[in-house]
């Protein structure tokens, strides 16, 4: 009989910075199973936002993730805004966007650090940190929180950017991209990281599609499909064309990740240069009734919102599916056959965000 | 005491003791014979180191020349009837050319062998002598009790007299095999071994023993074939006189004729196959199937001793030649590839056969490097390791008695079931490959004295690691145990037959390394001083018979002050290290103050109350904690053993090639 | 590329650290950064429009006896009591809190005054 | 040498590897761009540790980190005296061993994967030190590591491939990047901390200072290739310290498996290419 | 012993745990780590294992799940140790306070020493913090027992219109 050896992988870790248990079955260091635990940072969001107006909900859907907080702001507003029939001004829309790619541009920073981190490379993991803050002062400086920005509200946004910013920021994102371009290279190219990702957590084109998983992790494998593509809000106007890497492995999720900050900070830069004039938020009156349902695509992937009302004031159903929802499953066919050091590249693949998987 | 009253006692003492017991199966009888018969056996050994000199006592009886053949010819033909019964094509084939030749060479050559010493006692035989007697009594000992919890299913008593007839004869066998010098002599008792091994390993008589005694009897019977071969060659070449073990080692280089060397090739040869070096490994391991004492006996102190003792006894012979250096090579190769293969296995009595393959092939690598150094560490390594692996196996079987199982996963957290088990193997452990004992001060020796053939520095090099992470592996899984534990199991108590036999293994172990420099200059160096004085030291000029007591312990020299041009081994140091590992942690620790803590699972413990190792796991589940030792199977399969094998093979084919050319 | 790490790690080897050198310097907060939340409460005329915007629920009034409580360790400095205030009692400072040992309720007495509207 | 030479030796390197493990966490942190801890940090850290209070989980435990400790400073003092080579590689494997048994006598999985990877590197660094033993032997006839005082030449010359494959080893000692598998100053490991997860209080302090012994002895197992100007080894063996950092934070952490081969195929191999280009 | 002292709050050993936060004190805590915080100036070093912890941070609430795996580590600490509880879920339980399946804050779980306000506290304010939570650790060196404080309930600053105006 083969000996195996039983781990428990979590809650409390140090390579994963929320809980999450993976109960693993080691065969020498070959993982033989893996079965995850979920469960540790369920909060009882939606049901706790049934029980609020609905404005105050803004603010507690902006806690659904401290990292793409704006993103589930604006997806939250944008549902309540069509139950209302409001016509966000333009500005805002083209404000929101702005702030959603900073979101993904920091919330990718982020990634990319971490995931330094599980293969080891701490320096690395030092350096994208320190490119990230750049982006969270631009937050604090337009947003006024580094990671939740309150920004934005039913009807457009709470927050204005005057020409100042407007130019400051422009040069900003160019030296975000000037200092990120320098890890670039890193990324794509050196030999250890190579070694540790090239070939590790292979998820085929087809498997990919069958069991659901959705973001940087789905086109990875080769599928192009990104909720931006909807054309919600200035999307329509962007010229948006998904990045899309065809092996499936950690290298190349982290390639797409890699690509999709340059992106982002293209899309601000062009954002920026087109901002409209105008107001930026329109009141609102009116009664809550019927149901909207919302796909947007946050750095992880694409988030779906449900929400009804018929009660005026407070929803019937809020509920939330988030995209590392959607990836555990692809997460759980790739951890088996893999080597204990590649389990938490692979889990940190997928880039985990439990506390909205739970809320 | 006269010469033929010690061959009493070492020859006929054991065969009376067997017959005893065999005919008469009354417990009490059986205890005091064997017991008697031991400390005879060990009073003798010690009269026996006292009286050999530096000078070869030589004791011819060639009246007993006919009786030699005659049981030789029986145990030939029992061979023979063996295969046909059990319907071995290959082993009828063995016996049937042995016989044929041995008759052949009776018949048709008529040697005269009335010139030819019968036995010869030099220090060598002492050192083995005391070995044997010594180690083989304290086993029988032990198996006084080992066989009494042993599962004979029917006639236990029947069982156990035939048990003690073999068991003892094996003995008796053994010290006339390390005393014979006519090669017809050295034959019998080379054949009687085989026979009782085949007979202790088919003990059980299951299938699957009498199958590897059957393998045994086959692999073992390869080896006779080349002794009948060696000893024809000899025979047909020099006549009579050359069928003597010291002529052939003495004639040296001046016979530099083809069938000389090819002649000491099949003898070496032989030896591979008692010493179950690969390719023949196999019987070593499926003789694990035999109860315990037999492994002990076997590893230790006889079977396979057998085997090196006729190579390191030969040394002389091919010394400078290219044999010797496929020799070395070929040990080395063992070595590596042993250690290799014990790694790979979770059975600890197959852990504790590679490893013994493993040492043998260093005692066989050591007799092909050839200098004073090397040889000398080869008897050190007779010596220790017979100590080591007796008492690793006896604790073996003690433990498997208790856990019901050989399986090293089930032996986890033994530290607390069976502490003073703990101790003895940690002891045997630490014994074979950790400073400052025995066995590592030989593979020392060894590896200083293999410089000079660099391929084999890399097989040593490469080997002596694995050592290292096979024992270290095995003993990490019968020390863990979880917090508290001690407290909540009962230790098992140990029989006194138990404690007296590996209790004096262990403090002789720890002894001998203590004196390790009397050892060296008391029976080491002595034993092999006549074919290399210390004045003629090999290549590597360092001299083993520098390093006295006063050496080792010399301040001087432990602080590096003196002198001493080739290397050193600071056993005072060593010792001093060690003795303060068992100080320190005592002065410093005090259980009483401090916590014991709970392990870290992750945050999720379920382990206060009655479920150790449990962590909740998904649903909420208590999930056990389990641990797995690591075995490489992806790497080590198989296939890896049959290329190991094959590559020996094809290394001893080259041996021959070399000899030949 | 073998080590493309290298050029990065050498320059911050040779270049000043980044390290902003907190607490022995201190970087003023961006003027629009949500640090905490400020209270006076001369103005304020209890009219609960704060307590009921709080969707932490960090504010608490009873009206009767002139008590307002307000709970910094529970205010998210989401805003929304500012935008609700009339009298402009609450206010959002950049700086942010201290760490304390113990958490403290700030409570106000509220002295009975008059609505503005009833003055106007 | 006398025994007070011997004591200051097993006294000082501690201190001087600790002051080396503060210098190596500034440079760390200078190479991240960070200010990084004050120099004598390792000393508060052990403090701090020692005056803890500790937890055990069972007594052999204790024994054999005491043991692992005790048997580094025997390798260290071998070293000092100018003894043996081999019996220093054979005491130094002693320490990794017991380090290894108390982390297998826990029966906890991160321990018990820590202790096996452990193993795993013993397996990998010792043969290049033993090669490094049979070099000395070579070079200057005695497997003393006095003999390399007694030549001109200093040992590089001879063995620069050797000296290759002990800087590759030395990664493994000093656990650092790519091959930091076993235990890692970097907390961020798949197996916790490896061994040591389940050390706290002065036990983890015990570890420590091990550490820093450690160092020292690779740091003198370095400086042995060039002896003479004493100054020149102490430059490389610096230098080759500086080299390490570099690597740690350049390298991502490499697997197991890639370790063992890595080190087998190169470290072996230009061991032995060098020892026998150098017998030839 | 002032060097144990001193050492003692020179080197804080940090575990984080998050009980249920959105994250968001969470990345911030990380933050602290890296290049313009850098913690380690002051010795402190995030760490895997409780048992070498000195102080825990626990983001975000209690909630039914997590309590229990906060007090095992917070148990398998050794003294002296601190608990630092960062951002408003971990002191009270902020825009959650509502939901069923949050207990509170952390004190709800294990005695916090120290509390940072903030959603999410800012680097600089989880600084503070921890350099606070330093100097609490060499108090409690030896220190016989520590009662566990269950409540939050400090004593409220009174103040009044009056005083201010
Ligand atoms: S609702 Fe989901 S998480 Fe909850 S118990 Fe059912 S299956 Fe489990
Ligand atoms: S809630 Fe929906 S997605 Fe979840 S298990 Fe049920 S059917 Fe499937
Ligand atoms: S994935 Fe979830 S927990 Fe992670 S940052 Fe996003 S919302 Fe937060
Ligand atoms: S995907 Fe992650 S980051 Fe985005 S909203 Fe969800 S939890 Fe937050
Ligand atoms: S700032 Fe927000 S959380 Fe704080 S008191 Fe005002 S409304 Fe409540
Ligand atoms: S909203 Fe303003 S005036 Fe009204 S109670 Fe609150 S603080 Fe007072
Ligand atoms: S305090 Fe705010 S930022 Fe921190 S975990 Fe709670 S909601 Fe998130």
């Amino acid at each position: 009989m083969p000996s195996r050896t039983v781990i428990p992988f979590g809650p409390q870790h140090p390579v994963f910075p929320e809980p999450l248990q993976l109960t693993l079955t080691v065969e020498d260091e070959k993982v033989v199973e893996a079965v995850p635990s979920l469960g540790y940072v369920h909060r009882g969001l939606e049901k706790g936002a049934e029980l609020n107006d609905f404005v105050k909900n803004i603010y507690l859907a902006e806690r659904v993730c401290g990292i793409c907080s704006f993103m589930h702001s604006w997806t939250y507003c944008s549902c309540i805004e069509e139950l209302l029939n409001i016509e966000v001004p333009p500005r805002a829309e083209y404000l929101r966007l702005i702030f959603a790619e900073l979101s993904r541009v920091h919330s990718h920073l982020l990634w990319l650090g971490l995931y330094a981190d599980a293969f080891g490379l701490e320096s690395l993991f030092m350096q994208c940190w320190r490119v990230r803050e750049r982006s969270l002062d631009m937050q604090e400086a337009a947003g006024g929180g580094r990671v939740i920005l309150s920004a934005c509200t039913i009807g457009g946004m709470r927050r204005n950017l005057d020409e100042d910013m407007r130019r400051a920021f422009i040069k900003e994102v160019a030296e975000i991209r000037r200092d990120f371009e320098r890890l670039v290279p890193v990324f794509l190219n050196d030999y250890s990281i190579k070694k540790r990702t090239v070939g590790v957590g292979v998820l085929s084109k087809e498997d990919a599609q069958s069991l659901g998983a959705v973001g940087p992790t789905l086109r990875a494998s080769g599928v192009r499909s990104d909720a931006r593509m909807l054309g919600y809000g200035p999307y329509k106007e962007m010229d948006f064309e998904p990045v899309v890497e065809e092996d499936g492995d950690c290298y190349a999720r982290g390639v797409v990740r890699v690509k999709e900050v340059l992106q982002a900070l293209d899309l601000i830069t062009r954002a920026l240069e087109r901002l409209p004039e105008g107001e930026i938020k329109v009141n609102f009156r009116g009664r809550l009734k019927g149901e909207v349902f919302k796909r947007m695509e946050q750095p992880r992937g694409e988030m779906l919102y449900y929400v009804r009302a018929s009660r005026n004031k407070n929803l019937d159903r809020f509920r939330i599916r988030t995209p590392t929802f959607a990836n555990i499953p692809p997460l759980l066919k790739m951890l088996p056959g893999c080597d204990l050091s590649d389990v938490p590249v692979i889990t940190l693949s997928i880039d985990p965000c439990i506390s909205c998987t739970e809320r | 005491m006269t010469w033929n009253q010690f061959l009493l006692v070492a020859l006929a003492l054991p065969l009376v003791v067997a017959l005893l017991n065999y005919l008469v199966r009354l417990p009490q009888i059986r205890k005091g014979s064997i017991i008697v018969m031991a400390l005879a056996l060990i009073a003798s050994a010690v009269w026996l180191h006292t009286r050999v000199g530096d000078n070869a006592v030589v004791l011819s009886f060639p009246w007993a020349d006919l009786t030699i053949l005659i049981l030789d010819l029986a145990i030939l033909a029992y061979i023979t009837y063996v295969g046909i019964e059990r319907r071995h094509p290959y082993i009828i084939a063995l016996a049937v050319l042995q016989l044929a030749g041995l008759l052949y060479i009776e018949l048709g050559l008529r040697p005269d062998v009335s010139e030819v010493p019968s036995l010869v006692i030099d220090r060598l035989s002492v050192v083995m002598y005391l070995v044997v007697a010594v180690i083989g009594s304290i086993i029988c000992v032990y198996a006084l009790q080992y066989m009494e919890e042993h599962d004979d299913r029917a006639h236990p008593e029947e069982r156990k007299g035939r048990f003690f007839l073999w068991f003892v004869l094996f003995l008796g066998i053994m010290n006339g095999l390390i005393f014979a010098n006519n090669l017809f002599w050295l034959y019998f008792f080379w054949e009687a071994t085989t026979l009782c091994s085949f007979q202790l390993i088919g003990h059980d008589d299951t299938r699957e023993s009498r199958d590897n005694a059957l393998l045994a009897l086959f692999l073992n019977s390869i080896g006779g074939l080349a002794m009948i071969a060696a000893i024809f060659l000899l025979v047909n070449t020099f006549g009579g006189a050359a069928a003597s073990l010291s002529a052939v080692v003495n004639s040296g280089l001046a016979v530099l004729s083809t069938s000389f060397l090819i002649a000491l090739a099949f003898l070496v040869i032989g030896g591979f196959t008692k010493a179950a070096q690969l390719p023949f490994q196999n019987w070593l391991l499926g003789a694990m199937v035999a109860p315990t004492p037999v492994s002990a006996l076997l590893h230790s102190s006889t079977m396979v001793k057998a085997g090196v003792y006729l190579i390191l006894r030969l040394a002389p012979a091919y010394s400078g030649l290219p044999l010797s250096t496929a020799i070395a090579i070929f040990g080395g190769f063992t070595f590596l590839a042993a250690s290799l293969l014990a790694v790979a296995d979770d059975n600890a009595k197959r852990v504790l056969a590679y490893s013994t393959v493993a040492n043998l092939g260093l005692i066989v690598a050591c007799c092909g490097i050839n200098t004073s150094l090397a040889v000398n560490a080869a008897v050190l390594l007779i010596v220790f390791h017979a100590v080591c692996k007796a008492l690793l196996f006896m604790g073996v079987g003690v433990i498997e008695h208790n856990v019901g199982s050989r399986n090293i996963e089930n032996m986890e957290g033994l530290a607390a079931r069976m502490p003073a088990m703990m101790l003895v193997v940690s002891i045997g452990v630490f014994g074979m490959f950790l400073p400052p004992f025995g066995v590592l001060f030989a593979k020392w020796a060894a590896m200083e004295a293999s410089i000079r053939e660099p391929l084999l520095v890399a097989l040593l090099v490469a080997g002596s690691t694995l050592t290292a992470l096979f024992w270290t592996k095995w003993l990490g899984r019968m020390l863990s145990t979880y917090p508290r534990e001690e407290e909540e199991v009962q230790p098992v108590s140990m029989p006194g037959y138990y404690v007296t036999s590996l209790g004096t293994l262990a403090l002789g172990l720890v002894l001998l390394s203590l004196g390790l420099p009397a050892v060296v200059n008391g029976l080491v160096l002595p034993s092999t001083m006549t074919w290399y004085p210390p004045a003629i030291q090999g290549m590597s000029g360092l001299n083993l018979a520098a390093f006295s007591w006063a050496n080792y312990y010399n301040p001087e020299i432990i602080l590096g002050n003196a002198v001493v041009p080739e290397g050193l081994f600071p056993l005072g140091l060593l010792f001093i290290g060690l003795l303060l590992m068992l100080v320190i942690p005592m002065a410093f620790f005090e259980p009483e103050k401090e916590r014991v803590g709970d392990i870290y699972l992750s945050g999720e413990n379920l382990d206060e109350g009655p479920l150790p190792l449990y962590f909740a796991g998904a649903m909420e589940s208590p999930s056990k904690v389990s641990l797995g030792g690591y075995y490489f199977r992806g790497v080590l399969n198989d296939r890896t053993v049959l290329s190991l094998n094959i590559v020996a093979a094809a290394l001893m084919v080259m041996m021959i090639g070399v000899v030949a050319s | 590329m073998f080590q493309a790490m290298m050029p990065t790690v050498l320059k911050n080897l040779f270049n000043r650290p980044v390290t902003r050198e907190y607490p022995y310097t201190y970087r003023e907060p961006f003027k629009s950064a949500r640090g905490r939340l400020v209270l006076d409460m001369r103005e304020c005329i209890m009219c609960t429009a704060c307590e009921k915007r709080c969707p932490a629920g960090a504010i608490e009034i009873k009206r009767k006896e002139g008590l307002y409580k307000f709970d910094p360790y529970s205010c998210v400095v989401c805003g929304a009591c500012v935008e609700a205030c009339p009298e402009k009692c609450l206010e959002i400072d950049s700086d942010w809190r201290r760490p304390v040992g113990e958490m403290k309720t700030e409570v106000w007495h509220i002295e009975p005054r008059r609505k503005k509207a009833d003055t106007a | 040498m006398s025994w007070a030479l011997v004591g200051i030796g097993v006294l000082g390197a501690p201190l001087l590897g600790g002051l080396l493990f503060g210098i190596d966490r500034k440079i760390t942190a200078r190479l991240q761009g960070r200010k990084g801890p004050p120099i004598v940090q390792p000393f508060y850290d052990v403090i701090k540790l020692l005056a803890k209070d500790s937890t055990y989980t069972n007594r052999r435990q204790v024994f054999y980190l005491y043991s692992h400790l005790l048997w580094m400073l025997v390798a260290l003092v071998i070293l000092l005296t100018r003894q043996d080579f081999l019996v220093f590689v054979f005491a130094l494997t002693f320490s990794e061993v017991s380090l290894a048994l108390a982390g297998f006598a826990t029966k906890s999985p991160y321990s018990h994967v820590g202790s096996n990877r452990e193993l795993l590197q013993i397996l990998a660094s010792e043969p290049v030190l033993v090669f490094m033993a049979f070099a000395l032997y070579l070079a200057t006839g005695s497997f003393l590591t006095g003999g390399v005082f007694l030549i001109d030449e200093p040992l590089l010359f001879s063995y620069p491939l050797l000296f290759l494959a002990v800087l590759l080893v030395l990664t493994i000692l000093m656990r650092k990047s790519p091959f930091d598998i076993s235990s890692s100053a970097h907390a961020h490991q798949e197996i916790v901390r490896g061994i040591s997860t389940e050390f706290s209080g002065k036990y983890l302090a015990l570890l420590e200072i091990a550490h820093w012994v450690e160092l020292i002895i690779i740091l003198i197992i370095v400086f042995l290739f060039w002896v003479k100007p004493w100054w020149a080894g102490v430059l490389l063996a610096l230098g080759a310290y500086f080299l390490e950092l570099l690597i740690d934070n350049t390298y991502a952490r490499l697997k197991l498996g890639t370790m063992v081969r890595t080190t087998w195929a190169w470290g072996f191999g230009l061991s032995l290419v060098n020892i026998l280009y150098f017998t030839l | 012993m002032n060097l144990v002292h001193l050492a003692q709050a020179k080197s804080p050993w940090v575990l984080h745990y998050d009980a249920s936060s959105c994250n968001g004190c969470d990345i911030e805590t990380v933050a602290c780590l890296t290049p313009l915080y850098d913690i380690e100036r002051f010795g402190a070093v995030p760490i895997g294992s409780p048992k070498h912890a000195d102080m825990l941070l626990v983001t975000g609430n209690v909630n039914h799940k997590s309590k229990r795996v906060l007090r095992n580590i917070y148990d398998q600490m050794t003294e002296p140790k601190v608990v630092v509880a960062i951002g408003i879920c971990a002191t009270s339980s902020g825009v959650f306070h509502q939901s069923y399946n949050v207990l509170g804050g952390a004190d709800q779980a294990v005695p916090v020493d120290v509390y940072i306000s903030g959603c999410p506290p800012r680097p600089e304010a989880i600084i503070d913090a921890i350099i606070m939570g330093a100097e609490k650790l060499k108090k409690k060196w030896k220190e016989e027992e520590h009662p566990v404080k269950r409540s939050n309930q400090g004593s409220d600053t009174e103040r009044s219109t009056a005083d201010v105006g």
